[in-house]
């Protein structure tokens, strides 16, 4: 996976002056995009380069903003980061690039409360039909009896 | 009798050994169309995590999938390593690396005794397990445990082969070998293993790309995928993988893709045992991890197993995401399944492995 | 009056029901036990079946709710009486307790009725399961049903009477039905396999697609009484066999006619319970398949073989 | 079943033949393939008698392992109202007793006893073949 190949295929594609990369233990680069132009890149990433599998999509709520992380696989790890505001989350689907992403975006759906536009069927995965409680992994959820673990 | 009739595969089917709810629609004997519903054995364990610390974690993500128990560690003691800058003597990591290669043999046995009971060959199942007990053994004479073996700690292994371990452990891995491959001669001339397996459940190269299907069933496609080999983890560095590849696509291919994996696998295990250098096994790991994110990959029994843990320097981690292998070939059933017999369901849903408890965390 | 008392022996105990409940018995101990010991298993004990039966005669009856309860529970005993009438024209061990020209027929017709039985206790109970194991033992009925009825015509044909009983006293003189025509002891044989719903064709209660078949309802009793007449009609199955093919329980000189009879039947009860070890399930389809363009002609083939030779 | 030697015979039979049904209600599959390796030629549960049946109507012992999730309690509810008298529960694993590692997560309603009346307990994370044999054979020693 040559990282550099990548890095300018994505500047073409992306209104933003300079990408910052990091550089992410076990052999993992990880590049911060803004959520809208999201979709496009990962269309730049399949049709001119050869990375094409999509490990997962990690939903987590951090310092105050959903972020999320799609995580790609060739040869090395390549981690697209966008982070989305608390309130109404929502971002494009890419299952129409990559089919496979649906279960996972299904699980954030429900998990995070993430909407996804244009998802073909963004039903519940893991949680029960009759869940309640709010979505799980967000900040405010907390388990049914929370008391501090771990001493 | 064309009628359109839904048979519910429901969480308790003497099919599943885990509950998953699967409703089919039929015309006549065909299927036409599928559903699936997870979320039977979600227990919410990423959420579960953020309340435990580092090490009482290990002993909560060995349980999330009871087969490939020891791989799930190893993933996740690999990322926490990474975080802490640990270095794993070399001896700690060939022990870890054997113990994940014999989960691979024990799983694949497993698998194929129960595509045998599934496909209503009994034998197969009998023999299969009944092969597979001498992997147990070797695991709980290493580890003390059959299933789960709880040898993983962060900054290496918690046990060590002594001289008397180490031949009796050789002797029954010559053993082992010798029937799996005499069960792989069984299957590759049975009959009606063939014509039940054969053509069903195919997936085409392009499919496997666009669902990102790990695993045999990549691999049983002709798509050559294996973190062994591309990642280099735990001890593969010094080993030499060469990989089961098939074209064919079908149940069959992967029955064979298994089959030969798992005497690959025996061949790495007598290769790690041979080559176990000396010194420690394991290094003294920090309580509080400083802040950070690792995403640690592995190559469980099934595909790609991803962790991805971020830390925000107290002794809890912060988010751990589990990304388990069996997703997604669940996701490629629907497309497997279409204008199948309704008898080849059993073949189908048997031919991808499944591991509910992984899929639902 | 002693001919009523005799007769009355002759149904119940000895040829009859007793001595067939105890051999259902016996041989379903002893094809579980081959299976296991080929699967490198130890097997039940000696008295499993027998504690099985009484268990389920002891257990609560719950059918779903709708069902009719008297078709449900005329069912089995329908299938259970079935074979047990057949198993009065079948000679065991030199006693016959009735027999007269043309009871082959009426034991083939009367073998073939637990199966219609077996259809409609699926279709009774209701459930998806049962209909589509009830289904699939239709379809299948009609690919094994045909070469097991021409298989058996032609030792008949040989023999050139139609009483069982005549059958094995012809073939006990001159040679064995098997070792003239091979080829309708197999296909007597695969027939029967499909007529048990062994494993080779037991789709219609394939326990990994549709849980129990048409019997996923059945509870206790009727449970009992369905599993107690597929037990009967293997006995009375591979009697029939071992007269028509095996010369029944002629003289053969060195052993007494029981003995004999009796170690013929438990090979044949081998050759059926190996067979239950060595294949995987086959599908409806492949099933049909073999049915109809394997057996049939082969059973056609016999029998202008043996018309042929009964002409010349 | 008022005559005694009746009650005898049907007890003996009962502890004879023993049918069992597995459902795992959320559980991390380590006690099922244990329970499906009692089947297998090292532990051959059937010279005890024991079968595996696929439906609830032919089982007399219900194995349940696994915490109770909340999308698996009414099924396993049913499956219990299903099983024809007389019938019993064994808990298998810690999970099943107590709810295990499990225990506190959001979805997880922890053993089963909470649900059904369980006759015997078999702890261990996965319990070992032999403690599921031992653990059906004390079951029937109080069977009636």
């Amino acid at each position: 996976m040559n990282l550099p190949r990548i890095l300018e295929l994505l500047q073409e594609v992306l209104p933003v002056a300079r990408l910052e990369v990091q550089t992410m233990p076990i052999d993992e680069h990880s590049i911060t995009l803004p959520p809208d132009n999201l979709h496009a890149a990962v269309r730049a990433l399949l049709e001119r380069s050869h990375v094409y599998h999509l490990s997962t999509i990690t939903g987590q709520d951090v310092d105050g903003q959903i972020e999320l992380l799609y995580h790609f696989w060739e040869g090395g790890g390549l981690t697209l980061r966008t982070s989305l505001p608390r309130e109404q989350t929502s971002v494009e689907t890419i299952t129409d690039l990559i089919p496979g992403a649906s279960f996972y975006e299904r699980e954030i759906a429900e998990m995070l409360q993430v909407t996804f536009v244009g998802h073909p069927n963004l039903q519940r995965l893991l949680l029960p039909d009759d869940w309640t409680g709010g979505p799980p992994l967000r900040y405010e959820f907390t388990l049914p009896d929370d008391r501090e673990e771990g001493e | 009798m064309s009628n359109r009739m839904t048979i519910p595969i429901g969480p308790q089917h003497p099919l599943l050994k885990e509950p998953l709810s699967f409703m089919i629609t039929v015309e006549g004997e065909r299927v036409v169309d599928s559903t699936l519903r997870l979320g039977y054995v979600h227990r919410g364990i990423e959420r579960l995590c953020q309340t435990k610390t580092y090490v009482q974690n290990l002993h909560l993500f060995e349980r999330v999938c009871g087969i490939c128990s020891h791989v799930h560690t190893t993933t996740y003691c690999q990322g926490v390593e990474a975080l802490l800058g640990l270095e794993v003597p070399p001896r700690g990591l060939h022990l870890r690396t054997l113990l994940c290669e014999l989960e691979r043999v024990h799983s694949h046995l497993l698998w194929l005794g129960v595509l045998g009971e599934n496909i209503g060959f009994q034998t197969i199942f009998m023999y299969a397990w009944r092969d597979r007990e001498i992997a147990l053994d070797i695991m709980e004479e290493l580890s003390g445990g059959r299933v789960t073996h709880s040898c993983n700690v962060i900054g290496g292994v918690r046990i060590d082969v002594g001289d008397a371990q180490f031949s009796s452990i050789v002797s029954q891995l010559n053993d082992l070998e010798q029937r799996v491959e005499k069960l792989l001669d069984v299957i590759q001339h049975e009959r009606t293993l063939r014509v039940r397996t054969q053509g069903i459940g195919y997936l085409s190269p392009e499919k496997i790309r666009n669902y990102c299907v790990v695993g045999p069933v990549a691999r049983a496609s002709g798509v050559d995928v294996d973190l062994r080999r591309d990642c280099k983890y735990a001890a593969y560095g010094w080993l030499h993988v060469n990989v089961a590849l098939a074209h064919e696509g079908d149940v069959w291919a992967r029955t064979m893709v298994r089959a030969r994996e798992a005497i690959e696998s025996l061949r790495l295990c007598r290769q790690l045992l041979v080559g176990l250098p000396e010194g420690p096994t394991q290094v003294r790991a920090p309580r509080r991890v400083p802040p950070g994110e690792v995403v640690s990959r592995a190559e469980a029994p099934r595909g790609e197993l991803l962790y991805y843990i971020r830390s925000d320097g107290s002794d809890k981690p912060a988010r751990v995401k589990i990304r388990t292998p069996t997703l997604t070939s669940l996701i490629t059933v629907h497309d497997q399944l279409e204008g199948v017999e309704t008898a080849d369901v059993s073949v189908v849903l048997s031919g991808i492995d499944l591991c509910i408890a992984c899929a639902d965390r | 009056m002693t001919d009523l008392l005799d007769a009355l022996t002759k149904l119940l105990l000895f040829p009859g029901f007793a001595f067939l409940f105890a051999c259902a018995m016996l041989f379903a101990w002893i094809d579980r036990r081959v299976i296991a010991r080929l699967q490198g298993r130890v097997g039940p004990p000696w008295f499993q079946p027998l504690a099985d039966w009484i268990k389920l005669m002891a257990k609560e009856d719950i059918l779903p709710t709708g069902t009719n309860g008297w078709v449900c529970a005329a069912l089995p005993v329908l299938s259970l009486a079935a074979v047990l009438t057949a198993s009065i024209y079948i000679p065991v061990g030199g006693w016959i307790a009735q027999a007269f020209e043309g009871d082959l027929i009426v034991v083939l017709f009367l073998l073939s009725l637990p199966p219609l039985a077996y259809f409609l206790g699926g279709w009774a109970t209701g459930g998806v399961y049962s209909v589509i194991g009830g289904n699939r033992s239709l379809l299948q009925y009609f690919s094994y049903e045909v070469p097991f009825l021409m298989a058996l015509c032609s030792p008949a044909i040989l023999a050139g009477s139609w009483s069982i009983a005549e059958i094995a006293a012809r073939q006990s003189e001159t040679i064995w039905g098997v070792l003239v025509q091979p080829l309708g002891f197999i296909l007597a044989l695969v027939g029967l396999i499909g007529k048990l719903k062994r494993v080779p064709f037991d789709i219609p209660k394939a326990k990994s697609e549709i849980v129990a078949g048409p019997l996923t309802e059945f509870s206790g009793r009727k449970l009992a009484l369905w599993h107690l007449s597929i037990e009967v009609k293997t006995v009375v199955g591979i009697f029939l066999l071992v007269n028509a093919f095996l010369g029944g329980s002629g003289v053969s000189g060195l052993l007494p006619a029981p003995i004999t009879f009796a170690i013929k039947s438990l090979l044949v009860l081998l050759i059926l319970s190996v067979a239950s070890v060595l294949y995987a399930r086959l599908r409806i389809d492949q099933l049909a398949n073999l049915g109809w363009r394997v057996l049939a002609p082969l059973a056609l083939l016999q029998i202008t073989v043996t018309v042929w030779i009964g002409v010349a | 079943m008022s005559q005694p030697w009746l009650r005898r015979v049907v007890r003996w039979a009962r502890r004879r033949s023993p049918w069992v049904l597995h459902y795992n209600s959320g559980g991390c599959n380590g006690c099922d393939i244990e329970i499906l390796d009692l089947l297998t030629p090292r532990y051959d549960v059937e010279r005890l008698g024991i079968l595996k049946e696929a439906s609830p109507r032919h089982a007399d012992i219900l194995l349940c392992t696994g915490p109770v999730t909340r999308q698996s309690r009414d099924r396993l509810r049913r499956i219990y109202e299903q099983m024809p008298a007389p019938k019993w529960v064994i808990a298998i694993g810690s999970c099943a007793c107590s709810g295990g590692v499990f225990a506190g997560g959001y979805n997880v309603e922890g053993g089963v006893d909470q649900l059904l009346p369980v006759d015997v307990y078999v702890p261990g994370c996965p319990c070992r073949p032999e403690a599921m044999i031992d653990g059906i054979l004390t079951l029937l020693e109080q069977v009636q």
